[in-house]
């Protein structure tokens, strides 16, 4: 049998809101952080990361995630994602 | 991976192909054998560490890691409850049992002619301490195992809980904020409860700065079942196997029970990080309806849940309980991560597992069930008829246990005694004040009289739809709190569960005994008041440490309040638990006796509300 | 068609938990109801257990947290169904049978493309989405919702338009929002094409505003159906308010404790209508 | 008046689980998109970012962000945090 070959890819996919689309989320890590008396937070957006370990090229990597993205990670009428290979 | 025994002269590495360890407690020193407890977190003291030796000087051999490790778990405070224990005997043992099915891991109480209903408390204080969230999470995930054990369908959560107070901006290092916690454990029972779908219908907010150190969340949970489908957390005998079920089991969650066992203190955060885990509801909802399937099919002989000490604790004590042992194969259980130890295996507290007996015909069938749940499943064992258990790994015997021994923990009768140095205060009469609108809004905004509406609406309280008297009652505009909730557990039937919490740490505080009883007769009016009769008890008690005489004190007292007064209600206290060592550097917790009941309503659509329905309606006031 | 061959699939994965008051408000109106696990439409199960959509006259997804909800609500069941099922799915909506999602059921039929499906019976990407409340919070409590639907709706037949329904919601992630470019053109469409079927209300019937409106919806939206009238998604819980007894304030009311509650009717409506058409 | 000067500082502030912390959300995720007919995914983590507009000097936003991450946005015990100023 073939030794098999690990090859190994650290994908990132980050996903945002799309702009103008308001943060709850952020908006209220912000109050609390102003409870606590932090100042001069002007605003905190919320971002949300997938952080992948993929058995692949780094081409196929770029390709499954983008398809992973468009199946189920994002929503594109309220998110917008990245992709990043390391 | 961390290697404990690297640095333990008297560990002797045995010549097989994986970790395993003889450790020789025959030719310690005193100090050596503290050390040996210290070291190996065993949290033992130097006579359990002597117990231990004399039974293994009785057997000639040395005890294995697996062994010596598998001790430490059964004989910690949390597991066999070595010093509330003839406490518990005098006073809750011997309550009423009238209506009283079973006392397994939770209470099993008649309901009607055919249906039974469970209840169980317990407390998640220090993980929820060290990190709020997976800490609650995890200990509602304990608790709805503790009902589903019983054979019971989980209906209904409770979560009493106590913070410092909310709006401390600075706290001693090593401890973290009340808002912190607060935000942390309401997150974590939230998306626990919600996502297993289970209503969780009542509680209580209590906060006081004794708390600040060492936050207590307790939560209870009642279940559901048919007469015909309880069953007993025990084998039936010889030609059962048994069978793990659910997550897979990993690092996490090892040395929990011992943690629960010693004071938190500044250094516990770094220390307890194989304590903490997070949680997987999304493994422990099919795990619910698998176990419930596999039950109603009629394949199981017993379900033992595994919490604190994970299989060395279940192993034994679902054998024991048919009067039976057990053969394992360590190497069967299915693993998070390569690489563990055998003694790592058998006491990982990983969540969302279960153990189940049954006739090992029946193992296809069961297995099937799980296959379609998508829940692991692995036979790893088998009962035999002599009270011992015996561990196999990669064929080596890694392990062999009387259960006599092994479950026989210590139990002392520790030194107990009043605190003398506090004088007792003469109760002040209070002034009746001349602003009275300003104080009655300074009442009004103290967090501890303020609505929990801001709570109470982020669990779903009316999954399953069976909700029918709600934690907010009155005109919806303008809701108010309930003294209690009503479920009403059978589509088709209008009799109902009636379900409330009474503790009060300040009257406990001053007088333990009285706290404890005030604690029975708030949660019995509180049941009243909806409409329903007080039929079962459950207790929570959250104490300090009891190796100070003035702690125990205060345990032994509010129990004998709780005891008391249960018999002269006669009603039963079929399951409860006990949390000690509830201290920080700081000082000790206001002894928290938490009572959780449930009463019988006979016609659901009878119930009451507190709120006044119309103008002109008579008020009456009824007692003395 | 007989009530009782009215055949009801109430579709589960893991994380699903609504699945039992659905199915009982179902059998309690006299259908016969299954509960089923995704797999035993699409993988490979014992033939005993295999089960087939177009055996059923309605589907109906109830709430829950499918899979977590880790990645978004809905999103994972209607990836997995997506992945497997679309023919069938687009089939079954395509005969006229009626769909229903209840809460994390109207996160699915979002993602899933059923819902607003304008200008198609099931769009390639969502058209909308179910997002986080505006309080970022879950959110259990009553919610009184006006029927706005002119006629279309197979699920609300029954019900008045302009009749407020006491039905209660339970969600973290309730927030119909539209393609920010696109918003106000959907509206009018989904106006147009009598798609809108519930809005929050308050009590008092006047303004709408936080809580009464738990989640910031657009246009107060509670609930939507597709063009063809057939797919109901709903954020509140009708399935928890087939008695009055189960209504938040039932103890202050006059009316019978056991007579029907809001929910029923759309229970009722939906049955009716089957037994009618098929 | 003197005129207000704004000074903003992008910075990002990273959470993630500490090695060892099983990780359900991000198992979920795995499965999810196994069933999906995704292949070689080795492993999946989340981590959640929080993205904040800060009026303050880059010294100070580093001390602030230092604070907010120990105070409220993550758990030493079970989480590892890293600033990032953009
Ligand atoms: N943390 C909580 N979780 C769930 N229910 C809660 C919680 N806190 C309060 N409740 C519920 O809210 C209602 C009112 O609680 P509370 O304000 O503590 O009332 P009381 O003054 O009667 O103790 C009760 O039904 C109680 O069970």
């Amino acid at each position: 049998m073939p030794p098999t070959v690990l090859i190994m890819v650290n994908a990132e996919i980050r996903i945002e809101l799309k702009k103008g689309v308001a943060d709850p989320e952020g908006a209220n890590t912000k109050k609390a952080l102003e409870l606590l008396g932090f100042k001069g937070i002007l605003g905190v957006k919320t971002v949300k990361v997938f952080s992948m370990e993929l058995d692949m090229s780094a081409e196929e990597a770029l390709a499954a995630c983008e398809e992973m993205s468009r199946k189920l990670l994002a929503n594109p009428v309220i998110q917008s994602y990245k992709i990043e290979l390391k | 991976m961390r290697d404990l025994m690297l640095d333990l002269k008297l560990a002797k590495k045995r010549d097989v192909p994986f970790s395993l360890y003889d450790i020789d407690i025959f030719s310690a020193s005193d100090e050596e054998l503290k050390e040996i407890s210290s070291k190996l977190g065993l949290n033992l003291s130097l006579q359990e560490m002597k117990d231990v030796r004399a039974y293994f000087q009785s057997k000639q051999r040395m005890p294995t890691d697996v062994e010596i490790q598998s001790i430490a778990q059964a004989w910690s405070e949390h597991c066999c409850y070595k010093s509330s224990k003839v406490f518990l005997r005098e006073n809750i043992f011997n309550t009423p049992t009238t209506d009283v099915l079973s006392k397994g891991d939770a209470g099993v109480m008649n309901f009607d002619d055919d249906y039974a209903y469970c209840l169980r408390i317990e407390s998640h204080n220090h993980p929820s301490a060290i990190e709020p969230y997976g800490g609650a999470a995890t200990g509602i995930g304990g608790i709805v195992r503790d009902v589903l054990a019983m054979g019971a369908q989980p209906i209904a959560l409770v979560d009493p809980l106590f913070f410092g107070e909310p709006d401390l901006k600075e706290v001693p290092a090593g401890t973290k904020l009340p808002k912190y916690l607060i935000k942390g454990v309401v997150g974590g029972i939230r998306d626990y409860g919600n996502r297993i779908g289970i209503p969780t219908v009542a509680g209580g907010m209590f906060f006081d700065k004794s708390y600040t150190g060492n936050c207590l969340v307790n939560v209870g949970c009642i279940g559901f079942l048919r007469k015909d489908k309880l069953l007993n957390n025990s084998v039936k005998g010889v030609g059962d196997v048994l069978i793990l079920v659910g997550g897979k089991t990993g690092r996490d969650g090892i040395h929990g029970v011992n943690f629960a066992s010693a004071e938190l203190h500044e250094r516990s955060e770094d220390e307890s990080r194989g304590a903490v885990q997070l949680g997987d509801p999304i493994m422990k909802e099919p795990t619910i309806h698998a176990c419930l399937e596999a039950n109603d099919k009629g394949l199981l002989s017993g379900i033992k849940d595994l919490g604190g000490g994970g299989l060395s604790c279940v192993v034994g004590e679902i054998a024991l309980a048919g009067g039976c042992g057990a053969v394992v194969q360590v190497d069967a259980v299915h693993l998070k991560e390569e690489g563990l130890a055998p003694w790592e295996i058998w006491v990982s507290e990983s969540q969302e597992r279960m153990m189940l007996a049954a006739p090992k015909e029946n193992t296809e069938a069961i297995l099937d069930i799980f296959k379609m749940w998508d829940v692991p499943a692995v036979v790893i064992g088998e009962v035999v008829d002599e009270q011992k258990v015996t561990l196999y790994y990669k064929n080596e015997i890694i392990y062999e246990l009387d259960l006599d021994f092994l479950t026989k923990g210590p139990e002392y009768c520790r030194p107990c005694a009043e605190a003398e140095d506090i004088p007792k205060t003469a109760v002040k009469k209070p002034q009746i004040p001349g602003d009275l609108s300003s104080v009655l809004l300074s009442l009004l905004s103290d967090p501890n009289v303020a609505s929990k509406d801001w709570v109470i609406r982020q669990y779903d309280h009316e999954v399953r739809g069976n909700t029918v008297i709600k934690p907010l009652q009155g005109d919806v505009s303008h809701p108010g709190p309930a003294d209690a909730t009503v479920i009403r557990p059978l589509p088709g039937s209008c009799r109902g569960l009636a379900i409330a919490i009474g503790v009060n740490p300040w009257f406990a505080g001053l007088d333990p005994l009285k706290g404890g009883k005030s604690a029975i007769d708030e949660t019995c009016r509180n049941i009243t008041a909806v409409g329903g009769k007080p039929h079962a008890l459950t207790d929570c008690l959250n104490f300090g440490n009891p190796e100070k005489p003035e702690k125990l004190y205060e345990f032994r007292e509010a129990l004998k309040g709780i005891g008391d007064m249960a018999k002269a209600l006669n009603l039963a206290v079929p399951s409860g638990n006990v949390s000690f060592y509830n201290e920080t550097t700081y000082g000790s917790v206001l002894p928290a006796p938490t009572i959780l009941g449930v009463g019988i309503v006979e016609d659901i659509r009878k119930c009451v509300t507190t709120d006044f329905k119309d103008e002109g309606n008579p008020v009456y006031l009824v007692g003395k | 068609m007989d009530t009782k061959d009215i055949k009801v699939c109430v579709l589960r994965i893991e994380g699903t938990n609504c699945e039992d008051e659905t199915n009982e408000a179902f059998r309690m109106l006299g259908a016969s109801v299954e509960t089923i696990h995704l797999k035993q439409l699409t993988s490979d199960v014992s033939p005993a257990l295999r089960r087939s959509l177009e055996d059923y006259h309605i589907l109906a997804f109830p709430g829950g947290f499918s899979a977590g909800d880790y990645v978004r609500a809905g999103a994972i069941f209607a990836a997995r169904m997506k992945s497997a099922l679309a023919g069938d799915l687009q089939k079954f909506v395509e005969s006229g049978k009626p769909v229903l999602g209840i809460c994390n059921g109207f996160q699915i039929l979002v993602e899933l493309g059923l819902l607003p499906a304008m200008g198609k019976t099931m769009s390639d990407f969502p058209q909308s989405a179910l997002y986080t409340n505006d309080s970022a919070r879950f959110e259990c409590r009553p919610t009184f919702l006006r029927h706005d639907n002119r006629g279309r709706c197979l699920f609300t037949s029954q019900i008045p338009q302009g009749k407020v329904l006491m039905i209660p919601s339970a969600h973290a992630e309730g927030n119909l929002k539209f393609p920010s470019d696109m918003q106000s053109k959907y509206l009018e469409k989904l106006e147009e094409n009598d798609q809108i079927v519930f809005r929050y209300v308050n009590p008092n019937e006047d303004e709408v505003s936080y809580p009464w409106c738990p989640n910031g919806s657009i246009s107060q939206i509670a609930g939507i159906c597709n063009e063809g009238g057939n797919v109901l998604g709903l954020m509140p819980h009708p399935e928890r308010v087939m008695f009055r007894f189960q209504h938040p304030d039932w103890t202050r009311s006059k009316e019978c404790p056991d007579g029907a509650g809001d929910g029923r009717a759309v229970f009722q409506s939906v049955l009716d209508s089957v037994k009618k058409s098929f």
